[in-house]
This record gives C-alpha cells, sequence and structure tokens, in this order.
C-alpha cells in the first residue's frame, strides 16, 4: 500500500508547505519590526479588494500561469526548464516583429499571430537546450541558464540599436497600431466594475485556454501519456519504443512555447510596446508555481493566483507600509520554493509516519474487534 | 495630497532622485504635510506606480526621469482630473506639466572649472545612459573647458546603453580609470548612482571629480571640485506648493531661472579660486544675458567642440 | 580456543521497511574460523540482517554481540572496528579512482595521502602474492574485470584487518572459474581464523565450502544446520517451506517453420562490443533458451531484438522478412507491429512505470493502438476494461486496476507484465528473467504460460541467469559468453556442468583436454 | 592601445575575476563532494550584504568580512539541511537561495538604513585598501611615468586589496586539499560514488556538509570583497549573475582548481574590456558590448555540447544520497 492517501500528497503537503512559508515570512515581517497581520490585510485588501486590485492580480496571474505551465510541462518529462525568463524574453520578441511589420485589421487576427510567433519564438529558444540535453547530455538546467543571460543581452542589443524609436531616449520598440491592441478588463467585463486602468486583458482566456490544452495533452493524449512515461523511467520508454530525443524536443518545444506566450499578456495586451526586462521574473515564479499546482494545470491556476494576489497585493504593500520593501514578495516566492520544492520531504516524511501509524492503529482496531 | 515617484536608482541615490527627495521633503517640512512617494523597482512598473497613485486621488503626481515620459503619455489621458508633472521628460498633454532643465548651461560652467583646473589639460566626462539628454551635459561640459582653453582635451565616456548604466558604480570606476590613464584630472560624473565610484575612483586616485543633480561636494573634501547643480528639488517644490494648479506644459530652468547652476560650499571653499569664481560668474551673466550661446546637443544631436 | 564465544552472535533482530518486516526476531550465531553460509528466496531479509550487521541499517530491535562482547554497531565504522568487512551485492568502488584510492578510502593513515600511499602499495604487494590477488595497484577500477573488481573489494577488507568477511552473493557475476578461484581464497582466510558469512543461491556452493548454514524466509531465520548434515533438497525445503518441484510438465515440442533467424549480429555499447556475431534461428512451437553468466550479451541481444538500441551489424529477419536493427525503424513500437512481444528482465525500470497504475501500464507499449485510442485522444473506458479482464485472466492480485504498479507484489507486477505481452498471442515472445524476485506459485504459473504459448505454435526466446529455468523450460540452449554463443544443446543430452562450463567460456575441445 | 591601457585592462580582469574565482572554488567544493550548487549567486548577494552592512555599523571592514562568511554559510547550512538531510532537489534548493538573498537583502537593507534597499557608502576601515607592494608606485599618474617592468610591477601585482592575493592562493591550496589529503580523497570520493564512502565507514552527510559550508566561506569572501573591496557598499542584486558566470567558469574548467583559476581569469578579462568599451572594433566587424556580455554563457553552451572537450561532472552529482536496499 500507499504510505499516504492521495489527496495527502496533492492537497494537504503543498497546503502545509505553503502555510509553512508563510509563517516563516511573516516572522520576517516581524522581525524588521512590522505587524505581519497588517501587512497581510494590506496585501490582500490590495490584491482583491478592489476592481482595480483584481485586475491587476488577474493581469499577473496571467503570466504566471503561461511560466507555470511552462515549467509544469517540463516537470512531467523529467526535465527542468530554468529558461522560462530568456523564452518569454524570446517570446516577445516574436511579438513585436509581428505586430510591427505588418498592418493587421483587427486584434484577433493579429492576436493569432501574436500567439504563433511567441510560442514560435519561445519554442525555438528552448530548441537548443533540448536538443543539446537530448543529443549531447548537457545537462538542461545549467543550459537554460546560460540562455536566459544571452536572451536578455540579446534583447537590450535589439532594443538598443534596432528598435529603439529615432529620438526616443529609452531603449523601447515603437508603440503597436491600435488595431492590434486587445480589448482589456473594461471592455468585455466592465460590467464587474473593471476601469480602464487595468491591464488585464484578453490573454488572460488564452491562459486559461491553455491549461484545458496542457490538461488534455498530459492526461488524455497519447503523446502525454508517452511524456509521463518518460518523465517516470527514461528506460521504460525505451522499452515502449518511444523516442527519448522526440519527447525532449518535443517537451521542451511546448514548455518554451508556453513561457513565449507569455510576452502576448505584457507586450501585446498591456505595454503595447517591447520593452526592457518585461518578464520581470515571472519565468523564475514558474518554478514555485509549477512545484506547488503539483504540475496540473488546475494547481497551476491556483498557484498562479497566489503568486498574482502576492504581486499586487506585494505593490500595495511597498505603497501603504513603506519599510516593507516590495522584494518581500521575492522572499514569500523564495520561502513557497523552499517548502514546496526543496524541503518537501521535511513535510512529507513526518506526514508519512502520521499516516502509516494511523493505518497501524485502524489495522490493530480491525484486528482486535471481531475477536470481542 | 501630492505624490512623487522615483526613478530606478532610489530616492537615495545622492544625485538626481535625491535631488526630487530633498524638494519634496521640503515641502513638507515647511507645509508639515505629508506626501506619497513609490520607488520603482523595475522599468515594466511605471504605469502601474502612476495608475496606482491617480487611483488613490494623488494629486499633482510629480515624477522624475525621461524614462517616464512614454508610459505618461499612456497614463495622463485615463485621468484627466490629475495634474503630472514629469522632470526631464516632455509630454504633450493638457494635463501634463514637463520640467525641462538647461543642463548644457550648467555644464558649460562647471566645464569651465574644470578645464582651469586641470594640470594636463585633459578633462574628462563619464556619462550614464547613453542618451541624447547625457551628451547635452558632456557637450555643455566640453564647450566650457574649451572656452578656457582652446586646447583642452576632453575624453568622454557613456556607462551604458540601457537604465542599469544609472547604477553601475564599479564600471564606472573603470571608465575614471582608464581616462586618467589618458592624463585626465578632472572628471565629471553625469551617471547618477554610477557617479559615486567616479567620485571614489577620482579621490582615490587623487585627482579631481565634478559631481552632478545634487550637490556632491561633501562626498569626497578635497577630491570633488564642485557639483552640477540640477534643482530638481525646486521643481518639485514649486509643484507640491502649487498643487493640482500647477501650470502645464512646457517649463524650461536655465540658468536664469536658477534651474541649474555650480555647488560652492565649504567642502570646495579651497580648490575654487576667487579666480576662477570671477571667470565663471562673468561667464554665468553672459549667458543669461544670451552673450553666450551654449549649444544644446538635443537640438541638432551634433556638438561643435570635439570629443574623445 | 575451541570454547572460546562465537565471533558473531545476533539476538532477535527485527527491522521494518515501512509496512515490509524485512527481518523479524532474528537469532543467529556464528563460531570463529568457520565458514556460515545463508540461504534464502529472494526477499526474503538476508541483505538486510546483513546490512545491520554492517551498520548500514539500524536494527529496530535487537543485539549484536562479537566475539562475546555486546557490541552495538550504530553506523559502518563502528561495524569496523569492530573488525567486520563486508563485500556488497553490488561493489561499492569509485569506478575512476586507482586501486589504491579505493583501497585507502575511510582508512587512511593521517591527514595527507602520501604515507598511507605508500604503505597500502607495499601491502597491497605483500596479499597479493600471500593470497595470489594479483591486482595493479595504480589500475583505474573502471579498467578492470568484474572478478578484478571483487578481488580490490576482498583487499579493501584485508588492508583493514577485517576478522570477520561478509560477502552477499558474491559469485552471481562470477564465472564458475572465477568463483572456484573465490573459493580458495576463502578457504585460505578461513585457515587464518577469519570467520566468513557467505550468501548465495546456489546450494552447491553452500555445500561446496560452508561449515553450517541458516536458511531465512520471509524475514525470519527457520532453521540454521551443520552443512555435513544436510542435502540441497533438504535446503529448497526449507527454504520456501513445501516440497520443490523444480520440473516443469511439458510435452516435446513440434517445431514448425523458421519465424527468427538471427545472422552475425554485432552490438556495440559505450564503445565496448558485447555481442560479437551471433548466428541462430527459432522455430515455431519451439523455446530456445539462452544460459550464461549475466553481463556476457543476453540483455544487449534481448534488448536489439526487442527495438531497446541498435545493432552493429548482422541480419535479423522474421517470417523471412528483415527487421530493421540499426536505422530509423528500430524501436520498441515496430517490433509489437510485427508481433513481437517483449517481457523486459527489469520489470520495474523497464516493463513497467510503477506510479502508473495498473490500468494505464497494460497498455504500456501498445498506447498508440486503435483499441485504446479515440480519435486524437486516448479511451481511458476501454484501456480499464482491458484491464480488469487481464486481471481476471492471468490472476493478478490485488484485481484493482486503480492501484500504482509499485503497490503490487514483485509477483503480480511480474503478471502484469506477462499478461500484456502475452495475451496478444505474439508471433515471437523475447522473455528475459521471466521469474527473477517471483515466488514459487507466481513461477508456476508464468512457466505454465510460456508453454502454453509454445503449445499454439509461437515461438519463444527465454533468457535467464535460472539453469534449471532453462533446463526445465528449454526445448534447445544455447549458452551465451563473453559475446558469442559458445554452444547449442538439447536438454536432455546435457547437464549442468556441461553448461558451466560453456558459461566459463570452456569450449568442448579445451574441455576434452 | 598603449601599453598601459593593456596592463589597466589585465589588471581590471584580475580584479573583476578574483570574485568569479573566490565563487567558482566554492562551486568546486560543493560539486566535487556531489551537491550541485546554482546557489552561488544568492551566497554571494547576502554576503555582499551583510559584510557591507555590518563593515558600516561597526565601522571595521574585518568584522564586517566575518559577517559576510557567517550569512553566507548560513545559507549553505539552508543548502545543506534540503539537499543533504532532506534529500531534496538540489537544483530547486539553489534557486530558492538565490530568490531568498535577492529578496532579504533588499528587505532587511530597507528596514535598516532606509537606503531604497542600499548600504550607505563605505569609507576608511569599513573598506578593504589596496596593498601597495614595497617600491611600486599607487596612483596611475605615477605609474604613467614608470618603464614597461615598472608598470607591470605596479599596475598588474602591486594595489590589489588583501582578497585578491587570497584567492589566488586558494587555488593551489584547493588543488593540495583536493589531490594530497585524506579530506581531498574523501570529498572527491563522495561525489562519485557516496556508497563506496558510506561503507568505508565515512559519513557521507558530514562530508558533503562539509564541503557546503567550505562552498559557504568561499562564497562569503566573493560576496565581502565585492561590497567591501570592489565597490564601497550593497546596492541591490550587486551580484549580477557573478554566480552564474563562476558556475558556467566551473563548467569550463571541468571541476578543476588550476583551469578554474585560468576560466575566470578569461572571464574577467571580458567584463573588464566590456567595462572599459562599449563596442569592439574588429577588422570590419563591430563587436557589441552585450555580446561580450553573453560570451561567457555562450562559451559555455559551447562546452557543454562537447564541441570542445566534453565536460564530465563529478557523477553522483545533483543526486540526493539515499542507502540503496
Ligand atoms: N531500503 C529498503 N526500503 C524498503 N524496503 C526494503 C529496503 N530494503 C529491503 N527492503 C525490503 O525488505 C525485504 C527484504 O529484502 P532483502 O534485500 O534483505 O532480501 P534478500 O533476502 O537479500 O533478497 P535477494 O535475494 O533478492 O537479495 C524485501 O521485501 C525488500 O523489498
Ligand atoms: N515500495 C512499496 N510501497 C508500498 N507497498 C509496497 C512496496 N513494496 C512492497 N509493497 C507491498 O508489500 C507487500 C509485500 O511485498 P513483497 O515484494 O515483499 O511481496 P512478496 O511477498 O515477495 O510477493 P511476491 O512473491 O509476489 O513477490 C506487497 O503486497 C506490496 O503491496
Ligand atoms: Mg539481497
Ligand atoms: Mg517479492
Amino acid at each position: 500500500m500507499d504510505k499516504m492517501p492521495k489527496w495527502a500528497d496533492v492537497i494537504l503537503i503543498p497546503l502545509i508547505s505553503v502555510l509553512l512559508a508563510l509563517v516563516v515570512s511573516g516572522l520576517v515581517v516581524a522581525i524588521i519590526g512590522e505587524s505581519p497581520w497588517q501587512a497581510m490585510q494590506v496585501m490582500v485588501r490590495g490584491a482583491f479588494g478592489s476592481a482595480y486590485g483584481w485586475g491587476y492580480t488577474l493581469y499577473y496571474a496571467t503570466n504566471f500561469i503561461f511560466t507555470g505551465l511552462a515549467v509544469a510541462v517540463a516537470f512531467h518529462a523529467r526535465l527542468f526548464n530554468i529558461g522560462g525568463e530568456g523564452q518569454a524574453a524570446i517570446g516577445g520578441l516574436g511579438v513585436a516583429i509581428i505586430l510591427l511589420n505588418v498592418a493587421w485589421p483587427h486584434w484577433t487576427i493579429a492576436l493569432i499571430a501574436a500567439v504563433i510567433f511567441s510560442a514560435a519564438f519561445g519554442a525555438a529558444w528552448a530548441a537548443v537546450p533540448a536538443y543539446l540535453q537530448a543529443k549531447r547530455g548537457s545537462h538542461i538546467v545549467i543550459t537554460t541558464i546560460m540562455f536566459n543571460y544571452i536572451a536578455s543581452a540579446l534583447l537590450v542589443y535589439l532594443l538598443v540599436n534596432v528598435f529603439r524609436v529615432e529620438g526616443s531616449m529609452a531603449p523601447e520598440s515603437a508603440r503597436f497600431a491600435a488595431e492590434t491592441h486587445l480589448p482589456a478588463a473594461a471592455d468585455f467585463a466592465g460590467f464587474l466594475g473593471f476601469g480602464g486602468s487595468a491591464p488585464l486583458n484578453f490573454t488572460f482566456f488564452i491562459a486559461l485556454a491553455a491549461c484545458v490544452g496542457v490538461w488534455l495533452l498530459i492526461w488524455r493524449t497519447r503523446l502525454g501519456y508517452e511524456i509521463r512515461s518518460f518523465g517516470h523511467s527514461e528506460t521504460a520508454a525505451v522499452y515502449a519504443g518511444i523516442n527519448p530525443v522526440k519527447i525532449t524536443m518535443i517537451t521542451m518545444l511546448i514548455s518554451g512555447g508556453l513561457a513565449g506566450m507569455m510576452a502576448i499578456n505584457v507586450v501585446m495586451g498591456e505595454a503595447e510596446r517591447l520593452v526592457l526586462d518585461f518578464v520581470e521574473g515571472a519565468g523564475f515564479v514558474g518554478i514555485a508555481v509549477a512545484l506547488m499546482g503539483r504540475s496540473h494545470p488546475v494547481g497551476v491556476v491556483l498557484a498562479a493566483l497566489l503568486f498574482g494576489a502576492l504581486y499586487q497585493g506585494g505593490a500595495e504593500l511597498q505603497f501603504e507600509m513603506p519599510a516593507i520593501s516590495r522584494e518581500m514578495v521575492v522572499v514569500i516566492q523564495a520561502l513557497v520554493i523552499l517548502f514546496t520544492g526543496a524541503l518537501d520531504n521535511m513535510v512529507r516524511m513526518p506526514m508519512q509516519a502520521f499516516f502509516l501509524s494511523l493505518r497501524r492503529r485502524r489495522e490493530a482496531q480491525a484486528h482486535n474487534s471481531p475477536a470481542e | 495630497e501630492p505624490a512623487i515617484i522615483f526613478d530606478l536608482g532610489g530616492k537615495f541615490d545622492r544625485s538626481f532622485n535625491e535631488a526630487a527627495f530633498n524638494g519634496a521633503e521640503l515641502w513638507a517640512s515647511e507645509t508639515g504635510g505629508t506626501y506619497r512617494e513609490i520607488e520603482l523597482q523595475s522599468d515594466a512598473q511605471r504605469e502601474q506606480a502612476m495608475r496606482r497613485l491617480a487611483e488613490s486621488g494623488a494629486n499633482p503626481i510629480v515624477m522624475a526621469g525621461f524614462s517616464q515620459a512614454t508610459p505618461l503619455s499612456v497614463v495622463a489621458p485615463d485621468y484627466p482630473d490629475t495634474t503630472f508633472v514629469i522632470i526631464d521628460g516632455v509630454v504633450d498633454a493638457p494635463n501634463v506639466r514637463s520640467v525641462i532643465f538647461s543642463e548644457h548651461e550648467g555644464s558649460y560652467l562647471v566645464g569651465m572649472l574644470a578645464a582651469m583646473a586641470s594640470e594636463t589639460g585633459t578633462v574628462s566626462f563619464v556619462g550614464g545612459m547613453d542618451i541624447p539628454l547625457i551628451s547635452r551635459f558632456a557637450c555643455g561640459y566640453a564647450q566650457g573647458a574649451a572656452a578656457v582653453n582652446p586646447d583642452v582635451t576632453v575624453i568622454a565616456n557613456m556607462t551604458g546603453t540601457t537604465p542599469a548604466a544609472w547604477n553601475d558604480p564599479v564600471r564606472g570606476g573603470e571608465l575614471t580609470r582608464g581616462q586618467i590613464a589618458q592624463g585626465s584630472d578632472v572628471v565629471y560624473a553625469a551617471a547618477g548612482g554610477t557617479g559615486l565610484g567616479v567620485l571614489q575612483v577620482a579621490a582615490d586616485e587623487g585627482i579631481f571629480s565634478i559631481g552632478v543633480d545634487s550637490n556632491q561636494n561633501y562626498l569626497h573634501p578635497g577630491s570633488v571640485l564642485t557639483s552640477m547643480l540640477k534643482r530638481v528639488d525646486v521643481a518639485v517644490y514649486d509643484a507640491f506648493t502649487t498643487g493640482p494648479e500647477v501650470e502645464t506644459g512646457i517649463h524650461v530652468f536655465g540658468l536664469a531661472e536658477e534651474g541649474v547652476g555650480y555647488a560652492l560650499d565649504e567642502f570646495n571653499a579651497e580648490l575654487i579660486t576667487a579666480e576662477m569664481q570671477a571667470a565663471v560668474d562673468a561667464a554665468r551673466a553672459q549667458i543669461i544675458a544670451g552673450e553666450i550661446m551654449v549649444h544644446n546637443f538635443t537640438e541638432d544631436g551634433s556638438c561643435p567642440v570635439q570629443m574623445q | 580456543m575451541t570454547t572460546s564465544a562465537p565471533a558473531i552472535e545476533l539476538r532477535g533482530i527485527s527491522k521494518a521497511f515501512g509496512p515490509v518486516q524485512a527481518n523479524k526476531d532474528i537469532s543467529m550465531s556464528v563460531a570463529r574460523g568457520t565458514i556460515h553460509g545463508i540461504v534464502g528466496e529472494n526477499g526474503a531479509g538476508k541483505s538486510t540482517l546483513m546490512s545491520i550487521l554492517y551498520g548500514f541499517y539500524k536494527a529496530d530491535r535487537g543485539e549484536i554481540w562479537i566475539n562475546g562482547k555486546l557490541t552495538p554497531i550504530p553506523d559502518s565504522q563502528a561495524a569496523i572496528r569492530a573488525g567486520i568487512g563486508m563485500v556488497h551485492q553490488h561493489f561499492k568502488l569509485v569506478e575512476n579512482f586507482t586501486v589504491v584510492e579505493n583501497v585507502i578510502l575511510g582508512a587512511e593513515d593521517g591527514a595527507l595521502l602520501r604515507p598511507s600511499i605508500a604503505k597500502a602499495r607495499r601491502l597491497l604487494t605483500e596479499l597479493s602474492e600471500e593470497y595470489g590477488l594479483k591486482v595493479d595497484p595504480d589500475a583505474i577500477i573502471e579498467d578492470l574485470s568484474v572478478g578484478h573488481q571483487q578481488r580490490v573489494e576482498i583487499l579493501k577488507q584485508l588492508y583493514r584487518h577485517a576478522d570477520i568477511l561478509i560477502l552477499d552473493e558474491p559469485t552471481g557475476v562470477l564465472t564458475p572459474a572465477e568463483a572456484d578461484q573465490l573459493f580458495r581464497i576463502l578457504e585460505r582466510l578461513k585457515a587464518e581464523g577469519k570467520t566468513i558469512i557467505l550468501i548465495t543461491h546456489k546450494l552447491r556452493e553452500i555445500m561446496e565450502i560452508t561449515d553450517t548454514v541458516s536458511v531465512m524466509r520471509r524475514g525470519e531465520m527457520t532453521n540454521t544446520v551443520r552443512t555435513a548434515d544436510t542435502s540441497p533438497a533438504e535446503l529448497a525445503e526449507m527454504m520456501v517451506g513445501r516440497k520443490v518441484l523444480l520440473q516443469v510438465d511439458k510435452t516435446p515440442a513440434t517445431p514448425g517453420d523458421v519465424v527468427l533467424s538471427v545472422e552475425d549480429l554485432r552490438v556495440t555499447q559505450g564503445g565496448v562490443e558485447r555481442v560479437k556475431g551471433i548466428s541462430f534461428q527459432i522455430r515455431r512451437g519451439e523455446i530456445l533458451g539462452i544460459a550464461g553468466v549475466a553481463g556476457n550479451g543476453q540483455t544487449e541481444l534481448l534488448e536489439v531484438l526487442g527495438g531497446m538500441i541498435a545493432a552493429s551489424g548482422g541480419r535479423v529477419t522474421l517470417f523471412g522478412a528483415p527487421i530493421d536493427i540499426m536505422g530509423k525503424e528500430a524501436n520498441g513500437q515496430t517490433r509489437r507491429a510485427r508481433g513481437i512481444g517483449h517481457v523486459p528482465e527489469d520489470r520495474q525500470t523497464e516493463g513497467l512505470i510503477m506510479p502508473f497504475e495498473a490500468w494505464e501500464n497494460v497498455a504500456f507499449g501498445y498506447h498508440k493502438d486503435a483499441r485504446f485510442n479515440s480519435g486524437p485522444l486516448m479511451d481511458h473506458a476501454a484501456m480499464k476494461a482491458d484491464c480488469v479482464d487481464k486481471m481476471a485472466r492471468y490472476d493478478v492480485r490485488p484485481p484493482n486496476p486503480r492501484l500504482p504498479a509499485r503497490n503490487f507484489s514483485g509477483g503480480n507486477q511480474q503478471k502484469i507484465v506477462v499478461a500484456r505481452e502475452m495475451d496478444r498471442a505474439p508471433e515471437l515472445l523475447l522473455i528475459g528473467q521471466p521469474t527473477r524476485g517471483v515466488d514459487i506459485g507466481a513461477i508456476e504459473f508464468i512457466h505454465k504460460q510460456i508453454i502454453a504459448l509454445r503449445d499454439q505454435g509461437k515461438a519463444i526466446l527465454l533468457v535467464s541467469v535460472e539453469l534449471d529455468e532453462i533446463m526445465g523450460l528449454s526445448d534447445r540452449i544455447a549458452v551465451m559468453f563473453d559475446g558469442h554463443i559458445m554452444g547449442e544443446r538439447l536438454p536432455d543430452q546435457t547437464d549442468q556442468n556441461e553448461l558451466g562450463l560453456l558459461m566459463a567460456g570452456v569450449t568442448e575441445t579445451e574441455g576434452a583436454a | 592601445m598603449d601599453f598601459l591601457t593593456i596592463l589597466q585592462i589585465l589588471d581590471s580582469s584580475l580584479r573583476l575575476a578574483t570574485p568569479l574565482l573566490l565563487a567558482c572554488l566554492a562551486g568546486l567544493y560543493s560539486e566535487r563532494a556531489g551537491v550541485f550548487d546554482i546557489g552561488l549567486e544568492g551566497k554571494i548577494l547576502a554576503a555582499a550584504f551583510f559584510s557591507a552592512a555590518i563593515a558600516f555599523t561597526s565601522g571595521s571592514v574585518w568584522i564586517g568580512l566575518l559577517a559576510g562568511i557567517a550569512a553566507s554559510m548560513a545559507l549553505s547550512g539552508l543548502h545543506g539541511l534540503a539537499s543533504i538531510t532532506f534529500r531534496g532537489n538540489q537544483l530547486i534548493s539553489g534557486v530558492a537561495i538565490n530568490f531568498l538573498a535577492a529578496g532579504l537583502t533588499v528587505v532587511i537593507a530597507q528596514t535598516w538604513f532606509q537606503q531604497g534597499g542600499r548600504t550607505p557608502q563605505l569609507s576608511g576601515a569599513a573598506r578593504f585598501d589596496n596593498i601597495v607592494l614595497p617600491g611600486a608606485a599607487s596612483r596611475i599618474r605615477d605609474i604613467a611615468q614608470q618603464g614597461p617592468l615598472g608598470q607591470i610591477y605596479s599596475e598588474l601585482i602591486s594595489g590589489h586589496s588583501i582578497i585578491v592575493y587570497l584567492a589566488l592562493l586558494i587555488v593551489p591550496l584547493t588543488w593540495w586539499v583536493l589531490y594530497r589529503t585524506r579530506f581531498g580523497l574523501r570529498l572527491r570520493a563522495v561525489g562519485e560514488n557516496p556508497a563506496a564512502v558510506d561503507t568505508a565507514g565515512v559519513s557521507v552527510v558530514g562530508l558533503r556538509f562539509a564541503a557546503v559550508l567550505i562552498a559557504g566561506v568561499l562564497c562569503g569572501l566573493a560576496g565581502a570583497y565585492l561590497a567591501t573591496a570592489l565597490n564601497a557598499g550593497f546596492v541591490k542584486d550587486m551580484s549580477a549573475g557573478r554566480g552564474f558566470i563562476a558556475l558556467a567558469a566551473l563548467i569550463f574548467a571541468k571541476w578543476r582548481p588550476w583551469y578554474a583559476l585560468s576560466a575566470c581569469l578569461l572571464f574577467g578579462f571580458f567584463d573588464a574590456v566590456g567595462n572599459r568599451y562599449q563596442n569592439i572594433q574588429l577588422g570590419e566587424f563591430i563587436v557589441p558590448v552585450q555580446f561580450m556580455q553573453a560570451l561567457p554563457y555562450i562559451l559555455v553552451v559551447i562546452v557543454l555540447a562537447g564541441l570542445v572537450g566534453k565536460a564530465i561532472p563529478p557523477r553522483a552529482g545533483g543526486e540526493p544520497y539515499v542507502k540503496e536496499r
């Protein structure tokens, strides 16, 4: 028998881990002399207290859904894609290229093009590390980190030397044409109170669609079956006639594509131009989101929502309680990764012991009662 | 309630943002009022910061830094009842006040001082991000130096091409070392936080340096020759004092408006001789009177004085 | 000295791994200067018990007495201090270190290496002269043969002055000749007064070299007897708890057309040629058994035929039509499409995905079949139905399709694999180590299934290291050694001795000479 | 380009290579023992902050140095706890540590100094001075007057902070420890086959913790050097990817100490050239500074691809040690 019921594994343990992360974060806040309780209130109110807050929370969550799915898909094939940051940046490049160079008649068509280009560019950026992993066994964690830095240098170069508008001082591209602007929350959900200021935009629905797509892919298709098989045991996959090179490549292309699509939300949906550093660490947040969400789309959505709220709440925190830096969000993120990822066993081992002893007791009772 | 957004580098950069901060603090201590502030941590946050303040009802909202211009041009129309003040940038909207400084004029004065203090006949400049705004500093500086010594050599280096260049003291220091090797004995830093590295190396190597934006003379007494003052503090103070009714449109602060100048205090009193002071003050008067025309780099993207 | 306390005495040792009780209240005592054997089925708890004695695991309960003194052994350091040395089933050598470095590791004389290395070098020369354990002190471990690596393991223990030597299945990877050499060394050590515990599955070895023998069954120590007073049959009965019939009922084969033909097959893996040009044929209604010590190319042979790895040369045909063994088509799915079933040697890392539930595993490798798919998506209902059906017919217990594979016992895991691979009545079945780690009941069941498939007129290639199994099931026996087929025999015209010689690479002519 | 400029670039290469070298050697100890460490970056950052903060408050750079080392070791301990004690994923633990350091340093700095997540400028005894070797000139203007040998001596060899000389000394020391001592033998063995070490009666956990803590000390030196010698104070994210460049150098060096020195000097040189020139004219081509910045990363990918000599990491690297059944 398993040492633990399944629900404990997929719900209880992540919950305890997140709780631990929050408690330690609270301790940090207390140590720097602020009230964790008040900080929590500010964050919750800031994230969910108004349509404005929701607008930002869901906007950030959209980013994290994409990057979280990207990490999750790769996790299923036991590939650790730390390259979401670079893949998203290059995805943004794809969006900018296609939106700046073609006169799009309507945003719907432009959006389709942006989806294709962002995904293709993100996938292309993942392709080299994937190929090196599959064919040459070069550790994908290291190569994707290296590719993050290369992407960042490339983007700076292009923004400064190619995209920068004549006469402008800022390293950013020209604005995209008005026809390509995506409907914002105010346009499609104004009745919920969203004003013009909320950056939440149509991309949110694409993110949700991506979740459904990933769920179908991983749990319903032959490809997903092969990805999961490969992730659990490479030798077994080979035995079953699954080609490891092919699976590694395809999985990383999908992963990179998903990360690249994050750029739609920021570059096309919000900034409406390509700006420097627009990814803002979302690629890394994806790691925390995937770990916390146990690599399942539903978990990813929930975790992305939590991190969206943390990011928006964190911005409010900095505003309302200037003594707490916005970097507190990074601390919380680090602790979530630490507890749900690296210190998983710290939570798991006592839980397993607990459920084991519970079962022993139940078995002992079952043993004794008929004798009575 | 007024509000201010500081650019990357933060309000304690001892330079540009700190000047803005000082203006806000001066207003607060004089009136006892409170103001809201946001220190930007990344480029991508600009819009959210502006919207956040506008949503919360702050008015006027002052923002420091040319990088705010593009996002502000998007945000300003969404909040027609809020007055925005942008320093170092121009945004064409009815509710925006754009404050521009004639940095070339102030730089001209410190360029003169540099050339007068130099023994080697070579002076240098370290800029932050390579943008026309900073070239305006460099060009004014070179013109001032050339006015004192027509044979002067001016070496100019930019730290980088992205906003990270405002906060890279190590690189600033390295550039300074290189300039010293080429003979420079006065270095002018117009580079935000990067300038701290420039001033440090200048002090270590025993040459003069010139600070920027705020008065930086106190940082290394005896080494900092002077500072090119840019009265961002005044611009902020004015906006805060006048409130939402502050006049919109483009406002240029030059020598005449006391928007730029050079710093003289107890830390550099011994470095600036009476003779130097007299020469500079005369030039100042001539510029205000229009007798000396200091060329503004941003007008045509070129500089009459050759720099290396 | 004869009346002195036993070298080792275990009292009431118990150890559980989660729900598995690996050792139950075990007591045992071994006299100084003797060789003590331990036998028992796979999973009986032998390795666990020895690991406890060596401080690798901590017992839940029980005491260890060494030379009449209560000696707690919380870690291997304590075991080493108590004079215990262990040669593990899997060697514990640092592959890219030299022999000397491996020998001194953990037993260095001081903080600096130079004196230790010099001393070790001297000692190694002495020891190798004394015991005939010749090994080059500066050789890198990965360049040594398995037999030599084992010598390094033993040298390690001698360098540490171990008085008590534990050997866990030392002969599993050795040729009979190497095993003989090892036993001569053990005899010498015993003559010097060292105490030896030997774990082995080979009853012949027990009879040949041990003084006393203990039998373990399901975590318990059921018997300890003097070797001279027992027999292999009696030991086997004690091991499994009932009389064992090692013979399988089967009718003589009636071979038909050639199904599989292999010509001059060569396989190179990691730069080493593992299969060196072998040829054979299998006909309908015939079982070809491949015997041999593990690591002589059988694994690669199976993997090439199963499409897991590519060959480097040769020709393979199925019903006369060539099979691509080197190019793009060389993979498990094309093989299955051609009617080849494959029960892999290692069910846990190859045949099953352990965290997958049974119903998902039942489609493994066949997941692209039309019956498991509807349109672009997989048909989970069909997969589950198929699983329920197979579980019933192959007696998988518990018959719960939602249970993850890892939660079935070894025998039932194997039944799931066998059900999947045999149920489609493949024209050719490749089957490796079909009963490794499987209990007697399941062995009988699986053997019957294999015979039944043969009787349907299918061809079967059986690879096993168990000679009994090979002898019992095969219609023809081929013996592999060092990538070659040393010869073919009919089971009723050969015996274990002859096969053993072939397995050691001794050909007929040499054997006769 | 004149001789003095070349010397200055080499001099600057050495200074910029020092934090890389220290972090690279830190990674070397950790990874040779089988514990992957992508948390070098975070440890450098934490050490940089605490050394600057304590140096400022205490006024002594030496106390600051100790504080930096302590901070870095605390993170090492966390890495050890996660990846050795609780057998967690070493890569994830490293990622978490990087974020933890990036966040905590700014949060604490903001509360402590209220200067937007930086420490005040350090000066005087709160900063490492450059050591001027006997007979060497210290100022560039004086050096320019000297002959070529004098320039090499004064510019390149003299005038570095003590940590630069210390880092250079640690290279042969590491080589000696690794290949000539019992500890080194065990360290290398535990990175290749922990089971062998375990059965030899040596504690795998103990060895790995020792390695990870040594890495902590070295990263502490790297961070303290960054904040109190190369710079004069802490600024947000001042490690600026150096931990990853060090990791890159480690792979480039194939986990060997002398190679590590060469790799770090090379990467330091790229950095120095990139600092000095925005664009580099190479004949017809203009090499943009961004290319120079990306060059170390590109080189590592090339090495990992096996295009120039395959880099084989310690075999047990990245895997937590679980006793086999
Ligand atoms: N580390 C472990 N964790 C969980 N279970 C274990 C572990 N080691 C052994 N077991 C279980 O304990 C039991 C006894 O295993 P052990 O390895 O001692 O058997 P053995 O007699 O040596 O078998 P074999 O002949 O196959 O080597 C088995 O059921 C095994 O699955
Ligand atoms: N790793 C594990 N996790 C959970 N349960 C396990 C694990 N290993 C074994 N079990 C359970 O423990 C029981 C005993 O397993 P074991 O492999 O020792 O069986 P066995 O008695 O040797 O049976 P068989 O002869 O069929 O191999 C099995 O019923 C199995 O469900
Ligand atoms: Mg065993
Ligand atoms: Mg079993």
